[in-house]
C-alpha cells in the first residue's frame, strides 16, 4: 500500500500480536490485517459452489419469457404430488378392507370407521355442502342433517339408500313423493289452509300466530283445522301427524321445520307445496366415497341409533303401514303426476346457507 | 491487480463508493422482483377470481386495521398437511387483487386463506364477538365492537377509484355503484336490488345480513361479508383440468 | 489513547455531542417502551383476557412493539452512533447542527406518527411497514436530510481514508433509504385521509415485501449495527481492528449477498419456484460473511481477552456478537427450503429473531451505551459497573428463557401440525397446537420480564451517572475509589477531552 | 515481512499443531472424562429398560416416529416437549454456574469437540508418533512411510467418526435391530444419509478443524469467557514466580530468576497453540495439559510445582499482596444459578413425577354450533380426545357437571357407552360425544367432562361450552 505512504500515518507493529497494522489511525483506532482464515474462505467457496450445483438441478434463474428449470424437473407441486401419494398408499391398505366390508362390520372396526368417517367428512366439503352447508347444518328448505329427525329414515342402510338415489332426482329408484298444492290446486280455500296451520301448529306446540280470528280454544281436538287435516293430510302425515318415513312426510309434531316453522312459513308451504330435490349420486360418485359418506352421516348425530345393536327405538308409536297399504295410500293423496326434475338445475328456491 | 490493494481508492472517494453500495445492492432486487411483473407465468389463468365488492373491501380494510395478518396467514402451502387441513394450496392469482398482499408470517391463529364458506356466519359472530364463548382454547382478543361500528361506506366510491387505478379490474359503473352494493349485500332486505350487484360482480355474491342485525351494517357485517369470501372465488372442480403447475406447463 | 493522539499533533474538533445526546437519551426511553409493549403483547399471548378492544388488542400492538424496538429503539441508537462515529473518525464537526436537531425531531415526529396510526388502527398492513403514507413521506424527508448530514460531514472529513465503521453506516443509510422507497409505494385513497393502497399487489407485493423486510433485518438490525461494532468494540477493548482485509471481503460481500434472501420468507408460497431457490441459495452463501463480522469483532480482542474478566461493557459487547454468530447460522438454516417448511409460520422463526434482536441488537446497543454515556456526559465511567454486570446477567438469563421455549414450541407447534395418524389423517386440530403453546407462552413472558428489567437497571444506572453519582466501591483503573462528578475530577476531564 | 507479499495473500493457512503427549493427573483427568463420555455416548443405547409388553425396551429413546421420547422411569409425549425446554434451560444456567466457578472446564474436559479432537489427536500419535516426529512427516517430503501413515492415519479416523455417527442413529432406533440391519446392510436411505453426514462431520470437525472450532465458530466459548469474574478458576502462570524466565542451568545460580525455565513445555503440549505464559487468552479451553507439563518440569528442576495451574485472580492478588485467599465457592452470583438451577429443576422434576397418566381433550363442533331436536331439546356435538399414557389397556367412565339432566351419547364404533371407554395402551383414541339437554335456552354455558380410570380412581377433565341459542 504505497501510496498511502503519502499520508501521515506509519505503518507499525503492534506489540501483542507482531503484526503490521494498515498504517491508517482514525481515532486512537487501528487496524491489523492479519489474512482471512483459511476455513471461513474456504466454506464460503462451498457455499457458493453447493449453490451453483442447486441452480443447475432446481429452478433458478428468470429468463426471457420464464426461468431456467433445472435438470431435476422439480416443481413444488411436483413434491406435493410425491408426499400425497404416501399417504394414498398408507391409506390403500385401509381402502381395500372398506371395500369388502358391510356397513355392520365397518360399525364395529374401530379402524375402518375412522377411515370411513375422515373419508366421509372429506368428500362431504366436496360435494356435500354447497347446500347442507359445511357442518350439515342446513338451511331453509336444506335438511339439517344433524338432528334426528329424518324424511327417509336415519338406518345406515336408509341414508346410503338416499343418497345413492336421491330424492325426486329422476332416478328410477329415488325417493318421490309430491304433497299437493292444497292451495294452488284450489283443493283447499285460503280459510281452510288458516285453519290446518293452526291446528298444525297446535300439535307441535307451537304458538299459531299471524292468524288471530282463530286463535282462542286451547283444545286441540276443538280446533276447526282438525277436520281438514283428518280428511287432507293424516293419509300421508298420520292421524297424529307423525309423519311417515315411507313417503318422507315429515313429523308434523316435532320442533323441526325444514321450510320454517311460524304460521306464515307453513301457510306458504300448504299452499304451494314443497319438493326439495337431491341428485342420485350413484353417477357422481363411486361406491366407497357414498360407503364414507354414510358412515359419516349417520355418525353426525343425525343417524338413529342402530336398533340392531340397541333396544331404544326412537319411534313412537307410529304404525308403520305395509308397502301395500302405503302405495294406496300415496295414490290416493298424490294428484298430479310427479314430474322428475332435472338434476343439474337443482338450483335451491331459498338461497342457501340461511339459517332457519 | 489486487482489490484489496485498491480498496483504498473507495475509501478516499466517498462519492464513489456510495455509488458502487448502491449498485451493489441493487442487482439483486432487480433480478429478482423486475421478472415477476414480466413473466405471464406468475399469476394462473383461472377462472373465478373477481375483485372484491365494496363490502367485501371494507371488509378487507379491518382485517388490516385490525392486524390480522400478524396472527392469521392467508397462504395455504403446497405441503400435505395444509392440503388436508385448509384445502387446496393458494394460487398467485387469488390474491392479485389484494393491494397490499395479506399472506402473513405467522400462525398464531390458522390459517385465513380458504376460511370462507367453512363456518356459518353465526359462529363468525360469536367467535369474533368472544373467541372463547366457542372455542375454549383460543387466545383470540374480542371484537365486540365491530357489532357496534357502522361500517365505513360512503367513501366506498373513492376506494374503487384509488384501486382502478392500481390496476384492479373495477369499472366505473362499480365505481358509482359502490355505496349502494354494499348496502344491499349487507341487508338481504329488498331482493330486487340484488340484481345489479350480482350484475356487477357475479353469481357467487354471497347476499345476506352478515351479522344478524339486518337493519344495521355493522364493521361486522363487511368483516364477515370479507372472510366468507376468501378462498371460495376458485371454483378448483373446474379447474382441475386447468394445469396450475406454472412450471409443467411450459414444458 | 489520547497519548497517541497528543503524538500526532492533532487538534481535536468541537465534536457536536448535543445531537448524540438526544438520541442516545431516545433510545434509553424507546428501548422501555418498545420492551415493555412487547412484555405485554407476550402477556397477551398467556392471558387473552388482557386485549382490550378496540385500542389494545394484539393486532394493534404487536406493530407497536415491532416498530418501538426496531425504529424506535434501534433507530436512535443508530443515528446516536452513527453521528458520534462518523465525527470521531472523520475527525470533524457534523456537517450542520440545525439539519441533525431536525432529523431527532423529525425522526421522533415519525415514530409518533407512526405509533399513534397503529393504535387508532392506522395501517398498511405490511409487517415492518405499517405506516400510513403520510408517514412514509415524512420519514423519506427525514432520511435524505440524514443522508445529507452524514455525506457531507464525510467530504469535509479530515482524515485520508473513510474508516470501515462508516462504509457500513453508508451502506445501512442508503439501502435502507432505496428499500422504503421501494417498498413505500402506495396511492392514498384520498390525500384527506390516512388511507392507501399499496401500489403492488399480491405475489409481486409479498416478493417486494420480504425483499424490505428481509434487509430491513439485513442493512438495518445489521449492517449499521455491525458500524457500531467496528468502532465501539476496538475502542473498548483498546485494540486495533483485527483485519482489515476480512473487513474488506465480509463488507462487499455482506452487502451483495444479503439483498438476494428475501424469498426465503416465502417458501412454498405462490411466489414461483426459481425465486425461492436464489433466495434460499443466497441465503447459504451469507453465512460466512455473516460471520465475517463476528471474527472481526471477537479477534479484535484477542491478546486483550482477560479484559472481559473486569469489564461488563466488554462482556455485553462479546455476548452481542456470539449471539450474532448463532443466529446468522441459524438463519441460514432456516432458509433451507425442508427446514423452512417446518419452521415457517411457527414460533420458531420468533425465537430466532429474538435470539437476533435481544442477544445481537439489543446487547450491543447497551454495550455501546454504557461506552458512549459517560463520555458525552464528561463521567469517567458510568454510575456502577456492578449494575453494568446486573443487567448483563439478568438480560442473558431473560434470553435464555425466551429463545428456548420459543425454539421448542415452533418445533412442536410444526411437528403437531404435521402429524398424521396411523390411518393416515391428522392428527391435531389446529386450536390444539394453539392449546399446548400455553406453558412457553409464560416462560416467554418471565423471559421478557427479565430483559426489560435488565433495561431498567440499565436506565437507573444511567440516570445517576448523567446526575454525576459515582456508586460506592467504583473503582478507576489504578484500583483508586472513583469520586462524585461535581468535584475537581470532573473539571480535569472536561479538560482532556 | 515485506507488505506487498502480505497484502497478495487472501488468506492464511491452518497453523498445524502438534500438541505433545504429557503425563499428569490432569491428563488422567482427561482421560477418565474421555472413556466416561465416549463409553456412555457409544454403549447407552444398547441398555435394555422393561417397560411391560407394550412400550420398547430401550433405556434411553427418541421414538420420531411415533412421538415419544424415554428415558429409564420417563416417557415424554409430544404435548409434553416443555420438558425440553426445561432441560435447555438448566443446561444454559448449568453452564454459567459451572463456568463461573470452574471456568471454562467444559470445553476442556467434557465438549464433544474437545473429547473427539484428543482421541483422533492420539490416534495420530500411535501411528506417527510424538510431536516432533509427526511435525517431521508432515513437513517433509512424500514418502512410502509418510503414505502408508497418512492412509491408516485417516482410515481410523474415518472408522471412528462412522461409528460416532452410526451411534447417533442408534438413539432414534431400537440399537439391537439397527445393528442387525446394518451387518445385513439393510438400512434405509434417510438413516444412510445421516450416517454419512455425521461421519463426514465428525471427521472434519475432530480431524481437521480442531482447536479452530473453539477459537472462531464456537458462541459457548465466548459467553463463557464473558462469564469470568475475579473468583473463577482459570489456568494462570504465575508470574511473580516465574518472571524474570530464563534458561537455568543444572547446579547454577537462580538469582535474578524466576521459576520459570523458558523449556516451552507448556507451549507445545497446547491444544489449542497459545502461550499460557501470555495471560489469560480466549484461544484457552482451561483443559491443564500446561500445568501437568510444568509440574513435571519443575518435578525434574526440583522446584515446587504449580508455577502454572487453576486459580483465580483473587487469590493471586492476595498472594501478592501476602495474604493467602480462600477460593469461594459461594458468591452471589453462584448461589444464583444454584437456585435458578435448583427452581427449575424441582419443577420438571414435579411436572415428571405428577405427570398424568390420562389427559382429555374435548373440542365444541363449530358448525353447526347446536342442533335442535325433535321433541325440542338441544343437543351440542363435541370430538373428545382420550389420551392413555399407561403402558397397559385401561377403562375408564366419563360424566359431564354443570349440565343437569343431560344425556351424553358416544359415538365410535362398535358399542361403548359412557360407563366404560376402553383405550389401548399407550395410545390416542378419538370419540364423537352428543350431549342433549332440555334446559332452557341461555348464554354459553361452561360445562365439565370428566374421565376416570375405573380401576385406579385416577380423573382427568377439560372444561368447555354448551351452547343453546344463536348468539
Amino acid at each position: 500500500m504505497s501510496e498511502n505512504n503519502e499520508h501521515n500515518t506509519e505503518k507499525e507493529i503492534d506489540k501483542l500480536t507482531g503484526v503490521e497494522t494498515t498504517g491508517h489511525e482514525w481515532d486512537g483506532l487501528k487496524e491489523l490485517n492479519n489474512p482471512l482464515p483459511r476455513w471461513w474462505l474456504w466454506v464460503f467457496y462451498a457455499c457458493c459452489l453447493w449453490a451453483f450445483g442447486y441452480f443447475i438441478v432446481y429452478p433458478a434463474w428468470p429468463v426471457i419469457g420464464g426461468a431456467t428449470k433445472g435438470t431435476s424437473g422439480y416443481t413444488q407441486y411436483k413434491e406435493l404430488r410425491a408426499s400425497q401419494d404416501e399417504i394414498i398408499k398408507l391409506q390403500r391398505e385401509y381402502l381395500d378392507r372398506f371395500e369388502k366390508a358391510s356397513f355392520e362390520e365397518i360399525l364395529q372396526d374401530p379402524a375402518l370407521y375412522a377411515f370411513a368417517n375422515a373419508g366421509g367428512a372429506s368428500a362431504f366439503k366436496d360435494n356435500c355442502a354447497t347446500c347442507h352447508g359445511t357442518g350439515a347444518q342446513g338451511g331453509l328448505g336444506y335438511p339439517n342433517l344433524n338432528d334426528d329427525d329424518w324424511l327417509w329414515g336415519g338406518h345406515v342402510d336408509e341414508i346410503y339408500t338416499t343418497i345413492l338415489h336421491g330424492i325426486r332426482s329422476g332416478d328410477i329408484d329415488g325417493h318421490v313423493s309430491q304433497m299437493p298444492a292444497f292451495g294452488k290446486e284450489k283443493i283447499l280455500t285460503s280459510h281452510e289452509i288458516n285453519e290446518v296451520v293452526d291446528y298444525v301448529l297446535a300439535l307441535s306446540g307451537n304458538d299459531h300466530k299471524g292468524s288471530n280470528d282463530h286463535k282462542g280454544s286451547d283444545d286441540i281436538s276443538m280446533m276447526p283445522g282438525q277436520k281438514t287435516f283428518k280428511q287432507n293430510c293424516a293419509s300421508c302425515h298420520g292421524a297424529d301427524g307423525k309423519g311417515d318415513k315411507q313417503f318422507g312426510a315429515p313429523n308434523l309434531t316435532d320442533a323441526i321445520w325444514l321450510y320454517g316453522g311460524d304460521h306464515h312459513d307453513v301457510y306458504k308451504t300448504v299452499y304451494n307445496a314443497r319438493s326439495g330435490v337431491m341428485p342420485a349420486w350413484k353417477t357422481r360418485l363411486d361406491d366407497n366415497t357414498i360407503r364414507q359418506l354414510t358412515v359419516y352421516l349417520h355418525e353426525l348425530g343425525g343417524g338413529q341409533v342402530d336398533e340392531i345393536e340397541t333396544d331404544h327405538a326412537m319411534e313412537g308409536d307410529v304404525a308403520i303401514p305395509s308397502v301395500e297399504e302405503a302405495a294406496e295410500m300415496v295414490a290416493e293423496t298424490v294428484i298430479d303426476a310427479v314430474e322428475p326434475q332435472t338434476v343439474e338445475e337443482d338450483i335451491p328456491v331459498e338461497e342457501i346457507g340461511d339459517e332457519q | 491487480m489486487n482489490p484489496l490493494k485498491n480498496h483504498a481508492f473507495l475509501e478516499k472517494h466517498s462519492l464513489v463508493l456510495l455509488i458502487a453500495i448502491v449498485v451493489t445492492v441493487l442487482i439483486g432486487g432487480i433480478i429478482e422482483i423486475i421478472p415477476l411483473f414480466r413473466q405471464e407465468t406468475v399469476i394462473e389463468k383461472v377462472e373465478g377470481v373477481r375483485p372484491y365488492t365494496p363490502l367485501e373491501l371494507a371488509g378487507y380494510n379491518i382485517y388490516i386495521r385490525e392486524g390480522c395478518y400478524n396472527c392469521h396467514s392467508q397462504q395455504i402451502r403446497p405441503l400435505r398437511d395444509e392440503v388436508a387441513r385448509y384445502g387446496h394450496y393458494s394460487l398467485a392469482a387469488e390474491s392479485m387483487y389484494d393491494h397490499p398482499f395479506q399472506w402473513g408470517s405467522k400462525r398464531t391463529g390458522p390459517d385465513l386463506a380458504r376460511v370462507g364458506a367453512k363456518y356459518s356466519d353465526e359462529w363468525h359472530v360469536a367467535h369474533l364477538v368472544n373467541p372463547r364463548s366457542v372455542v375454549p382454547g383460543s387466545i383470540m382478543p374480542t371484537y365486540g365492537f365491530l357489532l357496534k361500528n357502522s361500517a365505513k361506506l360512503y367513501d366506498l366510491e373513492d376506494h374503487l377509484k384509488a384501486q382502478k387505478t392500481l390496476g384492479v379490474p373495477y369499472s366505473d359503473e362499480m365505481a358509482v355503484w359502490a355505496v349502494k352494493d354494499a348496502k344491499v349485500q349487507a341487508t338481504d332486505l329488498d331482493r330486487i336490488d340484488s340484481d345489479g350487484i350480482i350484475s356487477r360482480y357475479g353469481e357467487n355474491v354471497n347476499i345476506r345480513d352478515f351479522d344478524g342485525n339486518p337493519k344495521f351494517i355493522s364493521e361486522m357485517d363487511a368483516l364477515i361479508a370479507y372472510l366468507q369470501v376468501l378462498g371460495t372465488m376458485v371454483d378448483f372442480e373446474v379447474t382441475k383440468g386447468i394445469n396450475l403447475d406454472q412450471e409443467e406447463s411450459e414444458e | 489513547m489520547t497519548t497517541d493522539i497528543a503524538n500526532n499533533n492533532r487538534t481535536t474538533p468541537d465534536y457536536n455531542y448535543d445531537i448524540v445526546k438526544l438520541f442516545v437519551l431516545a433510545t434509553i426511553f424507546w428501548g422501555v417502551v418498545g420492551m415493555s409493549v412487547g412484555l405485554f403483547i407476550a402477556l397477551q399471548m398467556a392471558f387473552p383476557v388482557l386485549n382490550v378492544e378496540p385500542y389494545l388488542t394484539f393486532g394493534r400492538l404487536r406493530p407497536l412493539h415491532t416498530s418501538g424496538v426496531i425504529f424506535a429503539f434501534g433507530g436512535s441508537a443508530l443515528f446516536a452512533t452513527s453521528y458520534y462515529v462518523v465525527q470521531r473518525t472523520c475527525r470533524v464537526r457534523l456537517w450542520s447542527d440545525k439539519l441533525s436537531l431536525f432529523t431527532f425531531w423529525g425522526y421522533q415526529l415519525f415514530i409518533l406518527m407512526a405509533a399513534l396510526g397503529y393504535v387508532t388502527g392506522v395501517t398498511q398492513g405490511k409487517e415492518y411497514a405499517e405506516p400510513e403514507w403520510y408517514a412514509d413521506l415524512w420519514l423519506t424527508v427525514v432520511w435524505v436530510v440524514y443522508l445529507l448530514v452524514f455525506m457531507m460531514t464525510i467530504f469535509k472529513r479530515k482524515e485520508p481514508h473513510l474508516y470501515v465503521a462508516n462504509w457500513f453506516f453508508l451502506a445501512f443509510i442508503i439501502t435502507v433509504a432505496v428499500l422504503h422507497l421501494g417498498n413505500g409505494l402506495a396511492l392514498p385513497v384520498d390525500w384527506r385521509f390516512g388511507k392507501s393502497y399499496s401500489a403492488f399487489a399480491g405475489v409481486q407485493s409479498a416478493m417486494i415485501q420480504w425483499w424490505y423486510g428481509h434487509n430491513a433485518v439485513g442493512f438495518f438490525l445489521t449492517a449499521g449495527f455491525l458500524g457500531m461494532v467496528y468502532y465501539f468494540v476496538p475502542k473498548r477493548a483498546e485494540r486495533p481492528v483485527y483485519s482489515y482485509r476480512l473487513s474488506i471481503v465480509h463488507f462487499w460481500s455482506l452487502i451483495f449477498i444479503y439483498i438476494w434472501a428475501g424469498p426465503h420468507h416465502l417458501h412454498y408460497t405462490a411466489l414461483p419456484d426459481w425465486a425461492q431457490t436464489l433466495g434460499m441459495t443466497f441465503s447459504i452463501m451469507l453465512w460466512m460473511p455473516s460471520w465475517g463480522g463476528m471474527i472481526n469483532g471477537m479477534m479484535t480482542l484477542s491478546g486483550a481477552w482477560d479484559k472481559l474478566r473486569k469489564d461488563p461493557v466488554l462482556r455485553f459487547m462479546i455476548v452481542a456478537l456470539a449471539f450474532y454468530g448463532m443466529s446468522t447460522f441459524e438463519g441460514p438454516l432456516m432458509s433451507i427450503r425442508a427446514v423452512n417448511s417446518l419452521s415457517h409460520y411457527t414460533d420458531w422463526t420468533i425465537g430466532h429473531v429474538h435470539s437476533g434482536a435481544l442477544g445481537w441488537v439489543g446487547f450491543i446497543t447497551f454495550g455501546c451505551l454504557y461506552y458512549l454515556v459517560p463520555k458525552l456526559w464528561k463521567r469517567e465511567e458510568v454510575y456502577s459497573l456492578k449494575l453494568v454486570n446486573l443487567h448483563l446477567w439478568v438480560a442473558t438469563l431473560g434470553i435464555v428463557l425466551y429463545i428456548t421455549a420459543m425454539w421448542v414450541s415452533g418445533i412442536m407447534q410444526g411437528l403437531m401440525w404435521r402429524s398424521y395418524n396411523d390411518l393416515g389423517f391428522l392428527n391435531f386440530s389446529f386450536v390444539e397446537s394453539v392449546m399446548a403453546m400455553h406453558p412457553f407462552y409464560l416462560i416467554r413472558a418471565l423471559g421478557g420480564l427479565l430483559f426489560l428489567s435488565g433495561a431498567l437497571i440499565m436506565s437507573y444506572n444511567f440516570y445517576r451517572t448523567i446526575k454525576g453519582d459515582v456508586a460506592e466501591g467504583e473503582v478507576d483503573k489504578d484500583g483508586n475509589p472513583r469520586q462524585a462528578v461535581n468535584t475537581s475530577k470532573n473539571a480535569q476531564l472536561q479538560a482532556a477531552e | 515481512m515485506s507488505s506487498d507479499a502480505q497484502d497478495l495473500k487472501l488468506f492464511e493457512k491452518q497453523k498445524r499443531i502438534y500438541p505433545k503427549r504429557v503425563k499428569g493427573r490432569y491428563r488422567n483427568l482427561k482421560w477418565i472424562a474421555m472413556i466416561v463420555c465416549l463409553s456412555i455416548y457409544y454403549l447407552v443405547p444398547f441398555i435394555r429398560w422393561d417397560r411391560g409388553p407394550n412400550a420398547p425396551d430401550q433405556a434411553i429413546l427418541i421414538d420420531l416416529v411415533r412421538g415419544r421420547a424415554y428415558w429409564f422411569w420417563f416417557e415424554i409425549w409430544p404435548q409434553e416437549v416443555y420438558i425440553l425446554t426445561g432441560i435447555l434451560i438448566c443446561a444454559a444456567v448449568g453452564l454459567f454456574f459451572v463456568t463461573s466457578l470452574f471456568g471454562r472446564v467444559w470445553c476442556g474436559y467434557l465438549c464433544f469437540q474437545t473429547v473427539w479432537t484428543d482421541l483422533f489427536v492420539w490416534v495420530e500419535r500411535i501411528i506417527q508418533g510424538d510431536r516432533t516426529k509427526r511435525k517431521k512427516l508432515r513437513e517433509g517430503p512424500w514418502t512410502f512411510e509418510k503414505l502408508y501413515k497418512l492412509v491408516i492415519t485417516h482410515f481410523i479416523w474415518l472408522v471412528i467418526a462412522w461409528c460416532t455417527a452410526g451411534s447417533f442413529v442408534l438413539y432414534f432406533n431400537d440399537a439391537p435391530t439397527l445393528v442387525h440391519s446394518f451387518l445385513m446392510l439393510d438400512v434405509s436411505p434417510v438413516v444412510l444419509g445421516f450416517v454419512g453426514g455425521l461421519t463426514f462431520m465428525t471427521y472434519m470437525m475432530a480431524g481437521f478443524a480442531r482447536e479452530q472450532v473453539c477459537t472462531f465458530m464456537c458462541p459457548y466459548a465466548r459467553f463463557q469467557s464473558a462469564m469470568f469474574d475475579k473468583d473463577t478458576l482459570i489456568i494462570s502462570y504465575d508470574v511473580d514466580r516465574g518472571e524474570p524466565r530464563g534458561k537455568h542451568k543444572k547446579g547454577a545460580d537462580w538469582t535474578d530468576l524466576g521459576d520459570c525455565i523458558d523449556c516451552t513445555a507448556c507451549v507445545q503440549v497446547c491444544p489449542t497453540g497459545i502461550d499460557i505464559r501470555e495471560g489469560l487468552q480466549m484461544e484457552c479451553i482451561a483443559c491443564g495439559l500446561c500445568a501437568d507439563a510444568c509440574d513435571e518440569i519443575m518435578d525434574k528442576v526440583g522446584l515446587e510445582r504449580g508455577l502454572i495451574g487453576y486459580n483465580t485472580e483473587a487469590r493471586m492478588d492476595a498472594a501478592r499482596q501476602g495474604r493467602s485467599e480462600p477460593f469461594h465457592i459461594w458468591r452471589p452470583r453462584t448461589f444464583y444459578y444454584a437456585s435458578v438451577l435448583c427452581l427449575i429443576g424441582g419443577l420438571m422434576l414435579h411436572t415428571l413425577l405428577t405427570r398424568s397418566p390420562l389427559e382429555i381433550a374435548v373440542l365444541h363442533d363449530r358448525n353447526p354450533l347446536f342442533v335442535q331436536l325433535s321433541d325440542g331439546d338441544i343437543r351440542n356435538a363435541y370430538s373428545m380426545k382420550v389420551l392413555n399414557k399407561t403402558h397397559e389397556h385401561r377403562h375408564y367412565k366419563l360424566s359431564v357437571d354443570g349440565l343437569d339432566h343431560s344425556d351424553i351419547q358416544i359415538k365410535t364404533a362398535g358399542q361403548t357407552t359412557k360407563e366404560d371407554i376402553y383405550v389401548e395402551a399407550d395410545s390416542v383414541k378419538q370419540y364423537r360425544l352428543l350431549v342433549r339437554s332440555s334446559l332452557p335456552k341461555q348464554e354459553p354455558r361452561e360445562i365439565k367432562f370428566k374421565l376416570t380410570d375405573i380401576e385406579t380412581g385416577y380423573e382427568a377433565s377439560n372444561t368447555t361450552m354448551f351452547i343453546s341459542q344463536h348468539p
